[in-house]
């Protein structure tokens, strides 16, 4: 593999030219770069170690303020956290917190090494011209067209299907139900003492039915008619009913 | 050839216009305006005696390797005859879009499909099959396109009442998908009437 | 040269783009195809043995005729044509991603290259070298997108098949790597084997 760094091979600006203004291609490619350096093995990354230098060189290129490395950064940090947790030998389901991120870079890898391909057969084709020009031949005639009526149908079939209701640039403002949701959340607890965001939100609720549920979870938490908890991040939001709300 | 030649070969092939004499010295600050003209008549020489397709010509204030006039006609004959090219399938959806909601202006076409339409309206302005019909009201006065009378020609309809209306949509579809079996429609000749044959589905292919 | 031959260097020198074999069929509807391959051979190796300043490639999904590599930095410092600008790293990256997982949408090459891609495609688009070619299932459908016939010309490539296939993709490197200026050490074992589903594992074809 050659250098995974753009700056060797910017080329010249152009219009349609895309800079790339950081020194690697992305947070993969860092880590790639990283770990080639160090002659780690991609299937053991000790985490701990790349997680820090990963951090280093983000601020060593001032990459602090771009997301997807921020995004990589919070990765590694989770990851280093979970190979700490305590494991038994026994421990049958334990899969290797670096497992996902092992497939991403060899898959990255391997893109790596279709670019190197692509880099040297283009600049083959580069480094030939084609005939520009062909004076004998005027313009040559636009080729004609094949159309048929039937494939102007599939077209419109399509358009109708990728467009639930044709009207759609004329969007009605619908607004947010809070009331009828605080109605559903109550009916829900009043059935059981726990439930979760699911129950209250049906699967393929619109955006508008989202909202709602959401305003009136927070306006019952605030009157402490039930309590909010998350015991993790991402992890599912559990909604208790609060007997002190009731009782008030 | 030497090797004089064959570099003002590539560069007459690879330029867009005729290149005069001491132009091509430019190529070669080494060699003689004597040395350009030899090899000059070298490329022609070898162009004719050797038979090519192509001959070594100066004309239009320069020189420049032009197809022999004998080939020209079967050349012409055989683009015609290429096969003919097909709408992508995103210039069609927007082209449907125009004849069942014309008239109709980019901002809303886009807003339907979802992503920005100028270069297909480009093309499908200079395919004739829409124009500019009307403008709309408001902020800059949009243009408004509509289906020209080729469109209905092309789709080999009287008039856009013979569209199928959308509730329509599903029977008419029905029935032309039923004699598709073949999506390879290498037609010889455009036949633009033979409305319901091939659907080619959405195996239509790169725009010209 | 006999005059299938000068008539196909005829059409191949008014072409810009690459011609098909089927298309250059047409030019002579009496000639075999096996005749034309023959035409093209001698063509081929007229231009070679003789000592032009072009050669005869098959590359792009058809046959073109290019200027040798030798003499393009005299042509380009001349004025004379102009070369293409380079891909930039990150733009090289999603094409070879779009190459090998097409039809393909944009969260997904986002996904496997962990950063945003939407410029990126912009400018693929602009330049040609990809297109929209269906839309995918699920929330918005999603555009797809897919090589074009100008990349495999760009890339001189004779169809898609022609890039090696996931599985050989460590060997193909190694092979050409060699020749190369290998300044860094592979990594301890690339073993495609152990990622079943890297980049292209759904087969690395569906050409255009």
């Amino acid at each position: 593999m050659t250098s995974p760094r753009p700056d060797t091979r910017a080329g010249e600006p152009q219009a349609t030219f895309v800079v790339e203004l950081a020194a690697f291609n992305g947070p993969l490619d860092l880590l790639l770069s990283l770990i080639r350096d160090e002659k780690l093995d991609i299937y053991d990354i000790p985490i701990a170690r790349i997680c820090e230098q990963f951090l280093a060189r983000m601020h060593e290129l001032a990459l602090n303020d771009a997301a997807e490395y921020l995004e990589m950064a919070a990765r590694l940090l989770r990851i280093k956290a979970l190979m700490l947790l305590p494991r038994h030998e026994s421990d049958e389901g334990w899969e290797d917190p670096r497992a996902e991120l092992v497939r991403r870079l060899l898959e990255y890898q391997q893109m790596r090494e279709v670019v190197d391909l692509l880099e040297r057969r283009g600049e083959d084709r580069r480094n030939r011209f084609a005939r520009a020009w062909s004076p004998t031949l005027m313009a040559p005639p636009q080729a004609p067209l094949a159309l048929s009526l039937a494939e102007l149908l599939v077209a419109v079939d399509r358009v109708l299907r990728a467009v639930k209701k044709p009207g759609m640039h004329d969007v009605v403002p619908r607004a947010l139900d809070v009331d009828g949701a605080i109605a559903i959340v109550k009916a829900v607890l009043a059935l059981r003492a726990t439930a979760r965001w699911r129950d209250v939100v049906r699967a393929d609720a619109e955006p508008w039915e989202v909202l709602s549920a959401l305003l009136a979870l927070l306006e019952l938490a605030k009157r402490s008619e039930l309590k909010l908890a998350q015991p993790r991040p991402f992890s599912d939001v559990e909604i208790r009913r609060e007997l002190a709300g009731e009782a008030a | 050839m030497n090797s004089l030649a064959k570099l003002l070969e590539a560069a007459l092939f690879a330029s867009p216009r005729p290149i005069p004499a001491e132009e091509l010295a430019v190529l070669d600050e080494d060699s003689s305006k004597a040395a350009i003209a030899a090899a000059l008549e070298e490329l022609r020489e070898h162009y004719d005696v050797d038979g090519h397709g192509v001959e070594l010509v100066e004309q239009g204030g320069g020189w420049q390797i032009l197809t022999r006039p004998e080939y020209t006609e079967a050349i012409e004959r055989a683009q015609m005859a290429v096969r003919p090219s097909r709408l992508s399938a995103a210039a069609l959806e927007s082209l449907a879009i125009i004849a069942y909601r014309q008239p109709i202006g980019r901002a809303e076409i886009a807003e339907i499909r979802g992503v920005d339409v100028g270069a297909i309206l480009k093309s499908l302005l200079e395919r004739g099959l829409i124009e500019v019909t009307a403008r709309g009201e408001g902020l800059g006065r949009p243009l408004l396109y509509g289906t020209t009378p080729l469109f209905l020609e092309m789709f080999a309809l009287r008039h856009l009442e013979e569209l199928p209306r959308v509730d329509e949509l599903a029977i008419a579809l029905r029935r032309s998908g039923s004699d598709t079996e073949s999506d390879a429609p290498a037609l010889p000749e455009p036949a633009p009437k033979a409305a319901p044959d091939a659907v080619g589905a959405s195996a239509v292919a790169v725009p010209a």
